[in-house]
Order: C-alpha cells, then structure tokens, then sequence
C-alpha cells in the first residue's frame, strides 16, 4: 500500500470530527416527517440551546442575523458556548461579557478591550481560523465528510492553531491543506420567510445559511415572515433551507434589529453605534441591561424599547424591494 | 478633467491612488468595508464604470448605491444593488480557487518585509499579553488566491516590521517557494503595498521594495517609519495626488460621512509645494 | 511526520488532475471582462470543440441538454472525444456511432448493442464511475480543488476500474473515497436564459450545469431566450452561470428538441421514442442522416424536420410555468 | 376500501408489494422511473399522502401531476411540480450523505447472496465479451447512503446468481463489515429484495433470505429461478395480491400507457385460488 505524508498538522483543539455520529443524530433525531415547529423564542432556545453547546448563529447581529435569538440566548443565561464567530462585530463579545461562551473558532469578531482581558484572564479560549475557512469546515460538515480540502490557510500562524492538516495530495503529489468538518450542536440563523414547518427563504446574498441549517444537530429559525407550504411549493428554487434540518420556527418580525434584513428594513445606525460603543468601551453592562435584561421577549424589546416609531422609519428607509421576494 | 487637488487628506490621498490602479478588465476582491471597498467604489464611479469585484458574501459585480450606512457594506441591499450575481462565502471562495480574482485588495494592521499579514494580535500571542485584534476575516481567503494582493496600511514603524508578530494572512511567508511548500497556488501573492506616505512593491527575493513616494514627504521620512529598511527600486516614483474630480466623488458620494477618510493628516499646495497643512 | 495510508486505488486513466493548470488557464483564457459572446452554434463549436478534447455537456438528449449543439459537433465531425457520460440516454451513443468519442466516463448511459459492439471492437474506451461520483468529480473541478472525498462508490468493482482511492481518513481514522477532480476541455450547457456576457439563468432542477461551467476551459451555452444583463441584475440570485465562465452564447430555441425544457415546451415522444429506437436496435445511420447531416444548422433543422407545428405542439403542451421565470 | 384484486400482472403486483412500505413519516430516495418511481407514486395516492421523496435531479418532495410522457420522469415539470425545493444532482448526495434519507428504492438487472447490485455488464467485464448495460447511474450513491435499500428485479435465474458479474452498487459487498471497510457509512446497506414472485430479507451473516412468496407460485417454484439457494425464514409470509383501488390507481393514473406494467404474466383469482392465467 503507498502512503501519503501529513506534512504539517495544527495543535489545537477542534470539535470532535464525527459523520457517522451525525448520520446517526439525523436519522434518530431529525424531523424527517412534516411537522409544525412554531414556537415562541423562549421555549426554541430552552428546548434547543444547551449549555456546553457548539454553537454557529449565520450572518451577524448587524446583518439579517439571529439578533433576537442571541438576545434570547443570553437571557437564558447559557453557559460555556463554543462560538463559530465567522463574519462577526459584537456578537461574541455580547456572548463572552454575558458570560455564556467561553470558546470561539475565529474567523472575524469585532474586538476591543474585552477580548484581550478575556484571554488573558482565561475566560475565553480562541482557535485560529478564518472566515471561509469556518465556512468551508461547516459545508464539509453539510456534506456529511470529515474535512474538505483547501489552497488556503496554508503557512499561517493561525494554521498552527487550528485542527488544520497540510498532506501530501495523492494526486498531484503537492502539500495541501485539509479542514475538519464542523456539525454544530445548535444554529440559530434569520431568514426573511418561513412556513411553520420550516423550508425557509433567504434573499440576496448571504455568509452559510444553508451550511449551518444542513450541518448542525439542532436548528432554530427565526423569520421575518411566516408563509404557506403552498407558496414555499411556488417557487422551490427559493427554497434555501429545507424543512427536516429544522427544529424551532420563530415568528420574529425585526429579528435582526439593530441589523439589517435586506428588502425588508435598514439597519438602526444608532443602534448598531450603541452596541458598537459598549464594544470599544469594553463594557456591556448597559448594553444589556437596557437591551436583553430589561425585557422578558422580543415582542417586549421591540414595544418598550426599540418601540413602534423607530420599525417604522427603518423599514421605510429599505426602499429596495427588487431581488428581495419570490 | 482631472485637475490636481490642492486641498486632500492622507486617506483620500492613499484611495486615490489605489483606485486607479483599478480596471475594468480585470476582477477584483475587496476587503468588504473601509479603504479596499472605497477604491472599487471610486475606481468605477471615475475610469472604471463595468468594474466588477467580489465581496466575502458572495456578491459577484454589483452596482452598489452609495452612500452606506455604517458598517452595511455587505449583505446589504445598497452594497449588492443590482448585482449580476448572490452567492455566499463558499462561492466566493471557489471563483477564488479557480484564478478569477486578477487582483485582492486588503488593508492591514501589520505588515513585514515579506507582504505577511497580521490582523490578529500585536505583541505576544501566548497568553493574551499581545492586544488582540479580529482575526483574519476574509483577507487570509483572498492573500492566498488572488493572482495578486494589494494591501493598504498607514505609514508608520509599528506596522512595518521586520516580522509580523502573527501571520493571519498569508505574505510570501519565509520567502521564495514558501508559499507553494505550504499548500497555496503558484505565481500569487503581495505585489504592491501602499500607504499615505509611499509605494511598495517586492524584489525578485519576494521582499519589499520602495518604489514610489507621495510629494508632501522625503523618502528619510517614509524610512523613518518604518522597523526595517526596505529594498530600494533603483528610480522612485513620486505618485500623484487626488484629482479635484476624484475628491468630489469620494466626499459627495463615497464617504459622505467621513467614516472612512476623516482621518490622517491634511496635505497643501503651498508655493508649488504639497506639504502637510499643520507643517 | 505522520503518515496516512492509501488503502486501495483505482488503475483506471483518468483526466490529469491539475488545478494549477486550470488556475492558468482562467487567468490567460477566460474573458474575466464583460464581452459580448453572441455567435451561432457553428462559429462556437468550430471555436471551442477540439479533437480530443474532454467534453461534458449538461442534463440530457432529452432533457434541458444541448441537443441542437450536439447535432453541431457531429455535424462538424470532431473526433477522439472524451465524454463525461452521466444521466445520459442517447447523447453517448449518437456521438460514439458518429465517430466523434471514442472514450466514456459512465455515469448512466443508454445501452443497446452499440455499446458492446464499440467496447469488443475496440472503438470506445468506458471508465466506470457512478452519477454522482462524476456530478462529484466535476464539483471538484469547479472548486479549484484536485479531489473531494465521497463516502459511497467504495467496494465496487467500478472503483477498481476508477481513478479513485481509498485512504484513510486522518481525522477519524476510517477508509473514505478520495474522487479526482476534472476540468473538462470544454462543456456545452442549454439554458433557459442568458445575457449576450453568458450571466445565464437555469430554472428548475439540474443535474450540474454551475459545476459544469466553473469547471470548464472553454464553457459554450445554448440558450432559450436572450435577456438584457438589466434583467439578470434586476434578480440576481437567479444567476446560475456567472459570464466569466462563459465563451460562447448561442442563441437556440428550442435546443433542447427533442427534449423538454420544463416550463418552456414539451418533449416530442415520437421524436425520443425514434431516438432510443435507432439506439435499441444499434443502428444511428438513418437518424444521423434525418437529423443531423440533412440540414445545415439548428435553424434548418427546426424548419425542414421539425416543423412549425410540432414546434407549436410541444409549447402548448408544456402547461406548467409556476417557478420557471424570474 | 381495500379489496383484493382479481385479475393483475407480476409488475402491477410487485409495485404495489413495495408501495405498501412506504410511509409518509420516513424520507425515499427513488430511482428515477420506472418501478421504484412508480412505488413512491402510488404510494403517495392511496395512502401516504404527505409522502417525500428525492430523485437524482435534486428535486425535494414533488406532488408530481402523472401521468408523464415517455422518460420524462426527471427535470420535467409534471414530475417535479410544486416540490419543496428545487436543487440539483450533488445537492441529493450531500442530503443522502448527511444520513436523511430513509429507504432506497431501485430497481437491478442482477443482484447476488449478499444484495450487491449490477447494472453494467452480463457475463465477462474484459474485452467486451459480456453484455453491456448503462451502468449505475444514481443507484451507486442510494445503495451506499440510505439507511436502507429496496431492490426491484423479476424472479429469474439470470438476475438471482451467487456472485453478480459487476458490482456495480454496493450490497454487503463480501458480507458482515465490508461496507465499512471500503469506505461506507455503518449501518446501511440492503434490506429488501422484492420480485412479482418473492419478498427476501437478510440475515444476520448479510445473506438473501427468503421471508414471503406470492399466493400464486410455490417455494419450488421461487427456488428455481434462483442461481443458488437463499437462506430461509422460519416462517413464510404470504405476499397480499393488489387491492382494487391500488389498482385503478396505477392503471388510470400514473401508468396509463402501460410503460411501466405492460409486461410480466398475469394473474387471476380462479377457485377461489390465485394462478397464473396461462396455467
């Protein structure tokens, strides 16, 4: 038998790779029937968010992501999430200051001071990645394969921290870099329609909606819209996210406020500075305090803090609907 | 029309000069936000109006309406307005591997003698001592399979190092073949570094080389900024300034705001001379 | 350094695996700018179909495939052809009893005494893949990558018969398939929409017609319609083929004939059936004649063999159009 | 209303054997047409309304409007109308990859003890010598991938044989662990074997066992269409004839031009006793 050289392996810790594991999870665990998955937010993030999760949220709290959903998160007060913090400004501070995660794969997060002191205090571990690499471990992962190869990475010193394989390609006898697969324990992602068993919608571009939807054990949606199965069976070519890799739908109009949802409403420059601000300053205490604690939901963050002027004028400042609709 | 500007900041200075070497027959990825998506913007609104470039959400060639609101650059209905293409990451990250991406346009915290770049911390890594940043986002992606990689950075000696103290994105590493011995596709790499002050590009040795300042500064000044001596081109170029049409596009359309240029120092004519305003 | 062993390999040829050469070949050859490609189906194919060229073409004979372009290269004799032979009726067969392959990596083709005429008299070479490994093999391509691993294939005496191997896994320490990447020399897709650039737009399912134009040298498009680059950019998630992948875009109504093109027309049962017919009875000669050599172009044909009232026919019978437009 | 049919043929039988295990709480992948299509159809019609299945285009939970025209059973609108979603060919492998597909449903030319499946070659691969047939096509990755895997074949010596001439999808392969060894995810492989004359399992060891005949054929008579002798279940299971309804469905509805159907014997209830109507 030939044999081929691994000529340069990562040290670090890296979820464990397992596809038959997953294959296992999916077939014992996975709503292969159509089932009604309609929930509020409370009940989707106690049933599905456990702590000590791998946890990977799509998009980020400033661009049509799961903002309420970590917002939920947090109130729950969740422990010692592992974040996939791919394409990231605030929301793995949110989540360490808050105190939930205490492990990213990084990735881009917004930074500031409190990375640094979580690091330094140990209260947050970081492995090294960037954010295509993140997102091609979760495509290997939604592949249902234990890595995927790549031509980049190679020769970083991120490389050296990761879960990362540079081998010898049986092919062309050249070194390249293999990546483990990622299956996720829990995605939250936001998607602009849903029906309620969950094949969902997403316009326009995005970062691995349907990655993380295909490669994680557990799944919550939140959506701005909820349709019919009927109309998701007009268009199937929409469909970006298919029913049975769902658990929890959420009906959650301006889930990604501060952020923005494409065609639907503009981001809140105010709120995105606000949260921008606690990050620089390294302080969220008022941040979520005002924004995650002072509230028990999204319905009442929306009412008693965000309130119904501010919708208004965001969803009429997004004057594109073109390429935003089926 | 393309009257030299009289009146211009360091970054407007330093966009200015890299969207023109923007073209439209060629395709572009752009670190999604500050400088880089500055350049495309100004480069297709100026010379280049079929320009296409790619941004880390899979966006292939839009016809972005500017202004933005902060931080919407990607995923976002006025960044990606009338595309030709959505995708997401992963498809951005194939036209990538197949070799359509002629040029990537970063910018960088650090930068060393050989085009390495870091954007994850300054200082020790071990321990968090070092201040941390976040992280190599989509620049490691387009350092290693743009056919070549045009970074923007300030002048100034903590960010030009002998080495950077973390490789987040890959450079020409150790130099010569090291990049190919670590996996990534042949012929790519650095091939320009600008900054306010001067422009570099990299000898046959893949180290960097000055080969252009801006008017307003001496080439000791340039040197003087930095924690290594580069190469020299045997002649240096003196770059241009902004064109009057140029700033009118960047301050009325592009960055109204300030968000991206309202900092650095002023440069002036004075007696036939650009030199900073505060000098 | 660690080693990973190489279990078992297939001794079959295959395309040379070479993703820097195809990295080369997109940086000198593909039209990276916006360039109109319009031209009729002679022009493209005398351009861009070579003797001895690696061809893929996308669906099939009879469905959304590039029927009128495969009469073209018969037409225009090319010879030595390497075809890619997945989810395939009669396309094989029609180029091999032409004279134009005399190669064929299998897929699924239609069989009938042809093909162990060719095979025992020497005049076609198979190579035993399956569909998906080859849809696979060309996804590897159109990632830039020299393989992906697959979990099935393995065991099979195909797989002996493959350029594929079995290696251990160096993240989980079980087998798994490494499949070889294949760039095509060129690919010949139909599609229902496209610009002058080739930015074109496929409804409905298909089998791999994005793999096939990002993995292609040379990328030639039969299309429907010809629409405006403002009305692909009016939907942009609708662009299932990018224009720099392109290099020819013909302008063929119904080009899939026989074919369906779904939500466009109908296919023509009497015109599959008298196609599988002169296969299952291993004899082209008439249908060859009829089809392809009687006529001068696809425009001719339409004309003189088709006719306008079938033409007609076969629009009126295709009633479904939900999901089929932008 | 389910009453037992009087006068059907093998292939009606057959369809209608296999349709019965289908279930709208389980996902199919089917091969794409004839029998195995045929199941999932009907099944969908008389009692699994809610039934989903994949076919190799990539198409998710059709409500298919039968009937189709001739081979027009993939990227066909009628076959693919009004699905949950709309994909393509490597999209359906990374779904059976991901463990979500429940049953295989195929049809083979030849299929041996341990349930390997050939649909490449008759008789000697090398030099031609054999009878060549179209190859895998889709079967490959359904047999490799569903958690279980539904064989269709008539009940003839030539297609019941000790070892298969080719394998050309994977069965148990040389029995207990070889599928794992060449690469295959645990715990998947045949599980059904149905004819118009038989219903087979395996056994422990991964060999074809005998658990069912049809009311119309002996045991001697199943044996002797059989290159080698299955194992045998304990007890026999007589397969239910097609009801009625079962019937005037597939006839008047998805089969209507016999493409399918229009071959094999048939059957009629004569006595009070099922037989051959040519007996």
């Amino acid at each position: 038998m030939a044999e081929m050289r691994i000529l340069e392996a990562g040290n670090a810790d890296y979820l464990k790779v397992d596809p038959d594991g997953y294959r296992a999870w999916v077939r014992e665990h996975k709503p292969h029937q159509m089932v009604s998955k309609l929930m509020n937010e409370h009940e989707a993030v106690e049933k599905f968010v456990h702590d000590g999760d791998y946890l990977a949220y799509d998009c980020n709290y400033f661009q049509r992501g799961p903002s309420s959903l970590i917002r939920e998160i947090i109130r729950q007060r969740r422990r010692r999430l592992w974040i996939c913090g791919k394409f990231t400004y605030v929301a793995c501070a949110l989540l360490v200051e808050a105190g939930c995660a205490d492990r990213i794969d990084i990735g881009f997060i917004g930074f500031g001071p409190w990375i640094s002191r979580a690091v330094r205090e140990g209260k947050c571990k970081i492995y090294e990645y960037s954010n295509a690499i993140m997102t091609l471990r979760l495509k290997a992962g939604a592949m249902g394969l234990p890595f995927l190869p790549v031509r980049s990475f190679g020769g970083t010193d991120g490389f050296a921290r990761s879960g990362c394989k540079l081998i010898e390609d049986p092919y062309t006898g050249q070194p390249i870099i293999l990546v483990p697969a990622i299956n996720p324990d829990v995605a939250v992602i936001h998607v602009h329609q849903a029906d309620e068993f969950g094949n969902a919608r997403v316009f326009g571009t995005g970062i691995a909606h349907q990655e993380c939807a295909l490669a994680s054990k557990r799944v919550i949606l939140s959506t701005e819209e909820i349709v019919s199965t009927d109309e998701i069976r007009r268009d199937p070519s929409r469909t970006s996210i298919p029913h049975f890799t769902v658990d929890a739908v959420v009906h959650a109009p301006f889930g990604a406020y501060p952020g923005i949802v494409q065609g639907y409403y503009a981001s809140d420059p105010a709120g995105v500075i606000e949260a921008m601000g606690a990050m620089f300053r390294g302080d969220f205490r008022e941040y979520l305090n005002k924004h995650v604690h002072s509230v028990a939901s999204h319905e009442d963050y929306l009412d008693k803090v965000v309130g119904a002027k501010k919708l208004a004028e965001i969803r009429s400042r997004e004057t594109i609907r073109e390429g935003y609709s089926a | 029309m393309s009257t030299p500007a009289t009146n211009f900041n360091e970054r407007e200075h330093v966009i200015c000069q890299v969207a023109r070497l923007v073209e439209d027959r060629y395709i572009y990825w752009v670190g999604g936000g500050g400088e880089p998506l500055s350049t495309a913007l100004l480069a297709k609104r100026v010379h280049a109006p079929n320009l296409q470039y790619l941004t880390e959400d899979g966006v292939v060639g839009p016809e972005a309406l500017v202004p933005f609101d902060p931080l919407m650059t990607m995923i976002s209905s006025r960044a990606n307005y009338r595309a030709l293409q959505w995708a997401t990451m992963n498809y951005a990250a194939d036209i990538a591997h197949l070799g359509y991406v002629d040029y990537g346009i970063l910018n960088t915290l650090q930068v060393d003698r050989y085009g390495n770049i870091n954007s994850t911390v300054t200082g020790k890594y071990e321990g968090g001592e070092g201040r941390r940043f976040g992280g190599p986002g989509g620049a490691d992606t387009i350092a290693a399979l743009a056919w070549r990689t045009i970074l923007m950075t300030d002048q100034q000696k903590r960010k030009f190092v002998d080495r950077v103290d973390f490789i987040s994105s890959p450079g020409f590493l150790e130099g010569p073949g090291a990049r190919e011995r670590h996996g990534l596709p042949p012929n790519t790499g650095p091939w320009r570094v600008y900054t306010p002050w001067a422009m570099f590009g990299y000898d046959t040795d893949c180290q960097l080389m000055l080969q252009g300042i801006s008017p307003f500064v001496s080439v000791d000044q340039v040197l003087s900024e930095m924690s290594f001596k580069p190469k020299m081109a045997a002649q240096l170029d003196i770059l241009h300034v902004p064109t009057e049409e140029e700033l009118i596009v960047l301050r009325t359309q592009i960055d109204v705001a300030g968000q991206t240029t309202d900092r650095g120092r002023w440069i002036e004519l004075r007696d036939g001379k650009y030199m900073f305003a505060d000098q």
